[in-house]
């Protein structure tokens, strides 16, 4: 099944796209990943690119970049066919790309970072001049307006900052690269805040002069704000190709899921009162430079969402509930008992489950199938006599691949050859099938498109209505706010507002806002 | 064994290419040397296969983690040592006190690599050093024969049962053992969790330290049971009754197309691995290859049976 | 769908630059001051020139050899052919130059040869890795084999006398003190120290240990880095070879036993993870002295033969407990 | 008919590696052996590793269906019974050098079990000890390297060191250590004698000639090669023209390549009916073999008969080097 195709106006005039698929087929074992697809980019175009989960984006703008060859069909640079042999053959020609998952390399530094590969400019007989390709650094960093030493380790930096770092070194190809440039952005704003997604369009409009932009986003509303024109994919294929200006959110969404949009998105009158359970309580809980006299109540059932801005603190208070370091002062209580949480397992033991922001570091074992990953947190009650339930595990797999729409080949499928929205269900499931009591969710929705948002919010909704506490930190303040029962509101290290937030009588960001910095 | 078949059929043609190397090796050498093909031959080349088969098995379930033990060797050479000078006195219990002693000592390992954060290849190293010099002291330097009435209790090792020979039998109950301790318990699962993306183990909630320290213990526990086997077929202890077992075991491993790096692999893979070894080895004897010539052919061999064996899919960046 | 009015905040992309003084970076040079402190108290001796250059004679070779096996674990490679490029360079040069069994005395071209056959053994252990996606370990451990295998068949067991004066000065004739050989060590050092951290190569080697599948993205030509290593390792390897054949004054094909060891110990013990992209040269010049010094300590403290070794892994263990960065390091493999 | 049945044996000698010299000269009798009766010849390697040397010369036992002689010096005294009783399970003949278990005797195992040839390291260890102490002037220090602990002869060669010693009181053992028979380590520990003990070193025994030529290579390093006197034991070629240097005291040569074709030339006899091994004394079948003292007065001639032309052997000559049944203690 696919929405109609609607037709933008024709292309203005005789000028050749300044990049173009033409018929591109693409195979993965067990995948068909692009079906026949067609697409051009116009010189100083900005062109959006939508679709759900697995719908093939990142994999279309890996052949774009050169990371993927193409199984059939073309590649027209400036009208004529063009092969990109690899990722650098492809920057020489003019297409950079900042990509889904982090690609920094964390043991390097920023500078370095930014030049890897690039370090011909720098170079005399051989040896770099690392003065001049930090100060050129500088320079690119000043662009995306972030005052980093270029010197520092990638390691150091916090996730909002290394993507804009990433941005940065796309950006280089301004100098490296003569002619036209495409850059290709795959959800590039996922982890930034408003401040930085400004600037990141700033730069963006700046630059269309000379470079066109493929913009994928599951943020629909930034797609529309961004674009000149919109491709949408399903299914690996192109289903429409719309005039920015002339598309909604609405739209767009009914033509990637295939059905409209909920009114309720968030699902509001499904939001129950908690109960009076108090399953979790902080006490003036400090951590040293992180924050402090945190005090609050989580009961089962409550959502309670967490507001900040980053260096608020709300980072370091959820790493502390979920084990991975240790509060120094004050008194944390689960369930009535006072806890010291030193490590992971220790949290995990006590019924709480936490979706890291990191995802593929954290979050699965990338190596690992799809199974095994659901199964990790919990393998003890799959355990009878000491060995492993195989087909019980099987099941179990098979339910939540079913009842989370993941989408993937088999539960044999390694995790790294999910899609990045799947690979979050897959964490999700690996909390449920552990039926954690408590759940830290950093980001839950990151990356995902707007369909499994909705699916995922529901199965929020439902594991909170069976008495499961969880603790928020998001994207949004939208979602915060449509989520949860409470939200928190945190700046440098302490609770510097909390509201209510009962169906009816939501808070409004900008409340919350004034509250964060 | 139901389990060895599922992962055979989940991955289709590509996990039998090992099994496949081994044998054309076989048919290999065979065709040159019928004599090769004859079932004493290859009961023999079970047999002479058991000991390092079940040194590799141990170092499996460390490499399987990603970290690796190099003090297995030592460990053999000690157990052998403990063996022959307690066997006139516990009898059978002088092999479970070198079973339990090398239990102890992976354990002494795995603590020093988890607790005080040394990577495996340094703490196992010393650690090694240590097994060495003990074995020297306790052994006053020199090798212990059995006696008459001592080697009566080897009589476990040495029979065969139904024409087959026991250290053969010991070998595939190494085998089941470790089969399923690898793919059918909570250590196993971890130990492939851990290897293929440690931080989302931690995370997980897996007790990472514990399944490490574990691992350590069965290389060091296996390594004493190499010990005791060699101890049965020389019917002597000896400190350097082992040596020169440690690479081909770590070998046999990677041979049977076990990531060096941690994450992918099996006992069986290793198993193969294993015999890939002694098919070589003993096949150049048998082809007569000359014997200047014997080191270079084993290590193309080597390298050319793991150009087939690893599962690059699993193994994407191949270090 | 409103626009989402997010939050803003000027410190979010501001990472507190980080460059305070790690004390840690510096533990193994302190675990090496205080190992020599503690000989000297048992053995004032230690301190004595002569022994100083002495100890400088025991860690030429392993410093060479561990300049090229820092590249490649560096890159998250491990390298075990280190005793067969040795060997093989040791023996052809034993029989290149002047020497008691043949009539051959080409010099220093012999020794130019013995680099260009330590390049090709380190370059064929890259091919074979990088085009065959063989693992390093198993490539280098058949290469292993091989070198010393083709060095034993060139000698057919035997083992040659070098009489090369030039040769023979590398180990005898000092300058400063020190036997020339040593200073060739470290002007192997300093050419190591400017590729790791001057030239594209080593930022690349950093690169691919960080992380092969990023360091793809950013247009590393990764197969073309790894073979260039594994070359460079093979040269250096090859250096060492001509050392030992100096030290030695003969060529055979037992030459290299047992260096693999501890070259790969020296540099864990400085610091180098085997998991790649962490690491330096200078830090296995501190591995390889702490080394060196515990083994000419072992002897100078009088520890008996037969638990030597035992004491010196628990030395090891010891110093490498006291100088490891635990904060760095989350994963310890 | 399989290819095993040729009809005369197949003769194999089973020894450490072809990496060194001892070894190789070990090697090129055994081939002038196998050459002088046209038999096939095999040579296998333990590399140091016993389950591989065991097992190989399994194999060959299994190809030739028992139709062998083997020749071995087992890589540690325990491989010796294995070896013989798979030797007489297909019966093949065994003649071992060097190591064997003490309560392991070729009567116990007839007809198999041809001998045991050994060379006690005790005389010889003493005889390079006093040849040292004479060089020295009968006073001083010494240092002495020693091989693997756990091998006979390493303790027996230092057996004969420590001998020789309790007679000449004036000389001081400064430190013995083990060097494994390797050049590198023995060099990196003459260095730090070097260190440590200075001018007081006068002389350095050494329990092969490998560690004793490197010791004379610490020595030059410090400029003292040809002063202080070192001594060696086997007997290889460039411990042999170290002697005419001046450079090394003496060796001890055991003749590798009498061992390598007399083991053969010995099992093969018995094999092929010359005699009846059960029916030879005991002296016949556990014997210590001769080892020729060079020093600087005899080198000269023991490289020209042995290392410069290719030895003349009498391979019929089976007894000849007999010196005596060995004793064990
Ligand atoms: N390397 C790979 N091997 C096998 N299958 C792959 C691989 N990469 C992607 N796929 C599959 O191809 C399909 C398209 O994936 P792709 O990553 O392009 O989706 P996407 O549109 O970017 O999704 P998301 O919004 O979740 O990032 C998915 O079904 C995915 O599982
Ligand atoms: N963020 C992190 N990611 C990955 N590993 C980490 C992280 N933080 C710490 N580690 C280290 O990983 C290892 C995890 O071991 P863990 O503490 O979970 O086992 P354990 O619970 O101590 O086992 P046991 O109960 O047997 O002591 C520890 O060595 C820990 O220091
Ligand atoms: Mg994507
Ligand atoms: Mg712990």
């Amino acid at each position: 099944m696919s929405g109609p195709i609607i037709r933008p106006a024709p292309p203005g005039s005789g000028t050749p796209p300044a990049l173009a698929l033409v018929h591109v087929d693409k195979r993965f074992p067990g995948v068909h990943a692009l079906k026949n697809v067609s697409i051009e980019i116009r010189p100083g175009e900005v062109v959006g690119l939508v679709g759900e989960n697995g719908a093939g984006k990142s994999t279309l703008m890996k052949i774009l970049s050169g990371v993927y060859q193409p199984d059939s069909g073309d590649i027209r640079l400036n009208g004529s066919k063009t092969r990109f042999v690899s990722a650098s053959d492809a920057m020489s020609q003019g297409i950079g790309m900042v990509f889904q998952e982090q690609s920094l390399l964390t043991n390097l530094t920023v500078g370095e970072n930014i030049y890897l590969g690039n370090e011909a400019q720098f170079t005399r007989f051989g040896i770099v001049d690392w003065r001049a390709l930090y100060a050129a650094a500088s320079r690119q960093l000043a662009k995306v307006q972030i005052d980093a030493d270029p010197r520092t380790r990638a390691e150091d930096l916090g996730f909002a900052a290394r993507q804009m770092v990433e941005l940065a070194k796309a950006l280089t190809l301004e100098e490296n690269a003569p002619g036209h440039l495409v850059i290709l952005l795959d959800e590039p704003t996922s982890v930034l805040e408003r401040a930085e997604i400004d600037i990141l369009f700033a730069r963006v409009r700046a630059l269309s002069a000379r470079a066109s932009f493929i913009f994928v986003s599951h943020r629909l509303d930034e797609v529309l704000e961004l674009s000149d024109r919109i491709y949408v994919m399903k299914d690996g294929a192109v289903v429409a190709d719309l005039v920015a200006a002339d598309a909604n959110v609405t739209q767009l969404h009914h033509l990637m899921v295939g059905r409209s949009l909920q009114a309720e998105y968030y699902r509001e009158p499904l939001q129950r009162p908690f109960r009076d359970e108090v399953v979790l309580e902080l006490d003036n809980l400090s951590h040293q430079g992180a924050y402090r006299e945190i005090g609050f109540q989580l009961h089962a059932g409550e959502i309670l969402g967490i507001a900040g801005v980053i260096g608020s603190g709300r980072e370091e208070l959820t790493r502390t509930l979920a084990g991975f370091a240790p509060h120094d002062g004050g008194k944390l209580r689960i369930s009535g008992k006072e806890v010291k949480l030193r490590t992971p397992a220790e949290a995990v033991d006590i019924g709480i489950g936490y979706i890291p922001r990191e995802r593929r570091v954290e979050g699965l074992v990338l190596f690992l199938p799809v199974a095994a990953n659901i199964t990790l947190g919990d393998l003890g009650t799959l355990t009878r006599h000491g060995l492993i339930d195989t087909r019980e595990e099987k099941r179990l797999a098979q339910e939540w691949v079913q009842r989370l729409k993941i989408r993937t080949p088999g539960i044999n499928t390694l995790c790294l050859n999910l899609s990045g929205g799947n690979q979050q269900k897959v964490v999700l499931a690996k909390w449920l099938n552990a039926r954690a009591k408590i759940l830290i969710l950093d980001h839950p929705t990151r990356g995902l498109d707007v369909g499994a948002k909705e699916e995922v919010y529901e199965l929020i909704r439902a594991v909170t209505a069976e008495g499961v506490a969880v603790i928020l930190t998001s994207d949004t303040l939208e979602e915060t706010i449509g989520l949860s029962h409470t939200v928190l509101v945190m700046r440098d290290g302490a609770i510097t507002h909390r509201v209510g937030a009962e169906p009816g009588h939501k808070p409004q960001q900008v409340d919350l806002i004034g509250h964060m910095v | 064994m139901n389990s060895i078949l599922d992962t055979f059929r989940s991955d289709g043609l590509r996990q039998w290419l090992p099994l496949a190397t081994l044998v054309i090796l076989v048919v290999l050498v065979g065709a040159f040397q019928p004599a090769f093909l004859v079932v004493n031959t290859l009961l023999q080349l079970a047999s002479d296969t058991a000991v390092l088969f079940i040194l590799a098995t141990g170092v499996t379930f460390v490499i399987m983690l990603g970290g690796i033990d190099l003090s297995i060797q030592s460990m053999a050479s000690l157990s052998s040592v403990v063996v022959a000078l307690t066997l006139s006195r516990f009898g059978y219990g002088a092999f479970a006190f070198a079973f339990g002693l090398g239990a102890l000592a992976g354990l002494l390992s795995g603590i020093a690599h988890v607790k005080l954060r040394i990577p495996s290849f340094i703490a196992t190293l010393a650690m090694g050093g240590v097994l060495y010099s003990a074995a020297l002291v306790t052994s006053k330097e020199r090798s212990i024969t059995l006696g008459e009435s001592e080697r009566a209790y080897l009589g476990w090792i040495t029979g065969t049962v139904f024409g087959i020979p026991n250290v053969v039998l010991i070998g595939l109950i190494v085998l089941v053992i470790a089969h399923i301790l690898q793919s059918r318990t909570r250590f196993g699962r971890y130990s492939a969790a851990i290897g293929a993306g440690e931080p989302a183990a931690y995370a997980s909630g897996v007790k990472v330290d514990r399944q490490k320290v574990i691992a350590f213990v069965l290389s060091g526990a296996c390594a004493a049971l190499a010990g005791i086997v060699l101890v049965g077929r020389l019917a002597s202890g000896s400190p350097t009754l082992a040596s020169e077992l440690l690479l081909p075991s770590i070998a046999a491993v990677v041979v049977g197309g076990t990531a060096i790096t941690g994450g992918v692999g099996s006992i069986w893979r290793t198993l193969v691995g294993a015999l890939i070894i002694s098919v070589v080895r003993i096949g150049m004897t048998f082809l007569g290859v000359n014997i200047f010539a014997q080191n270079i052919v084993f290590g193309v061999v080597l390298v050319a049976a793991v150009a087939i064996t690893i599962d690059r899919s699993k193994i994407p960046i191949v270090k | 769908m409103t626009i989402d009015a997010s939050l803003s905040s000027s410190q979010a992309a501001k990472p507190a630059p980080r460059r305070r003084w790690r004390i840690a970076a510096w533990a193994p040079l302190i675990v090496l001051v205080l190992l020599c402190g503690l000989i000297t108290l048992i053995n004032p001796n230690f301190l004595t020139f002569g022994n100083m250059v002495r100890i400088s004679q025991a860690a030429m070779i392993p410093l060479v050899l561990g300049l090229g096996a820092t590249f490649i674990i560096l890159m998250g490679s491990i390298d075990l052919s280190v005793e067969g490029g040795l060997t093989l360079s040791a023996v052809i040069l034993s029989m290149l130059v002047l020497n008691g069994a043949n009539s051959n005395a080409f010099g220093v071209f012999g020794i130019l040869i013995v680099l260009l056959v330590g390049a090709g053994v380190g370059f064929a252990n890259g091919v074979i890795h990088v085009r065959l996606k063989i693992p390093s370990f198993m490539v280098t451990l058949g290469m292993w084999f091989v070198g010393v295998g083709a060095a034993n068949a060139l000698l057919g067991g035997m083992a040659i006398r070098i009489n090369d004066p030039m040769i023979r000065s590398l180990a005898i004739e000092r300058f400063l003190g020190f036997p020339w050989g040593v200073w060739l060590a470290l002007f192997c050092l300093l050419i190591a120290l400017v590729i790791q951290n001057y030239t594209r190569l080593g930022r690349y080697i950093y690169a691919l240990g960080g992380g092969e599948d990023l360091a793809a993205l950013s247009g590393i030509p990764v197969g073309r880095v790894r073979i260039l290593t594994f070359t460079l390792a093979g040269v250096f390897y090859a250096v060492g070879g001509v050392l030992a054949a100096a030290q030695l004054g003969l060529g055979n094909a037992q030459i290299g036993t047992g260096r693999l060891f501890t070259t790969v110990t020296a540099v864990v013990v400085g610091g180098t993870a085997l998991s790649g992209g962490q690491g330096s040269v200078l830090q296995t010049l501190v591995g390889v002295l702490i080394v060196v010094v515990l083994s000419n300590g072992m002897v100078l403290m009088g520890v008996p033969p037969s638990v030597q070794i035992g004491v010196q892994g628990l030395m090891i263990i010891a110093a490498v407990a006291l100088s490891i960065d635990r904060k760095r390091m989350r994963i310890v493999k | 008919r399989p290819a095993f049945a040729a009809d005369k044996p197949t003769v194999v000698n089973s020894i450490r590696s072809l990496s060194n010299p001892y070894h190789a000269t070990w090697n090129k009798g055994g081939a002038a052996f196998a050459k002088s009766v046209g038999a096939d010849y095999v040579t296998l390697v333990t590399e140091g590793n016993s389950e591989k040397g065991i097992a190989d010369i399994k194999a060959i036992l299994a190809k030739t269906g028992g139709n062998a002689v083997i020749n071995v010096d087992p890589n540690d005294s325990p491989d010796a019974r294995p070896i013989v009783e798979a030797a007489k399970a297909a019966g093949a003949y065994v003649v071992t050098q060097w190591n064997k278990p003490a309560d392991l005797h070729p009567w116990d195992h007839d007809p198999n079990y041809v001998a045991h040839i050994s060379f006690s390291g005790v005389p010889y260890g003493k005889a390079m000890a006093e040849t040292l102490i004479k060089k020295m002037g009968g006073k001083g220090g010494i240092v002495a390297l020693g091989g693997i602990e756990s091998n006979v002869p390493a303790i027996e060669r230092k057996k004969g060191l420590m001998d020789a010693l309790a007679a000449n009181p004036d000389v001081k053992l400064l430190d013995y250590q083990v060097a494994n028979w390797s050049a590198t380590e023995a060099l990196d520990k003459t260095n730090a004698w070097l260190t440590q003990f200075g001018d007081q070193i006068n002389g350095i025994w050494a329990a092969n000639d490998d560690m004793a030529l490197a010791a004379i290579e610490a020595l030059r390093a410090d400029g003292r090669a040809g002063k202080v006197p070192v001594t060696g034991i086997d007997g290889i070629q460039l411990a042999v023209e170290a002697i005419q240097k001046g450079e090394l005291a003496g060796t001890v040569a055991w003749d590798p390549y009498w061992q390598g074709g007399m083991g053969l030339a010995i099992g093969y006899a018995a094999k092929t009916g010359g005699f009846d091994p059960s029916k030879e004394p005991k002296e016949h079948r556990e014997f210590y073999g001769k080892g020729v003292i060079i020093t600087a007065d005899n080198a000269q001639e023991y490289y020209d008969g042995n290392i410069a032309s290719e030895p003349k052997m009498d391979w019929n000559d089976i007894w000849g080097r007999v010196t005596g049944q060995i004793q064990y203690d």
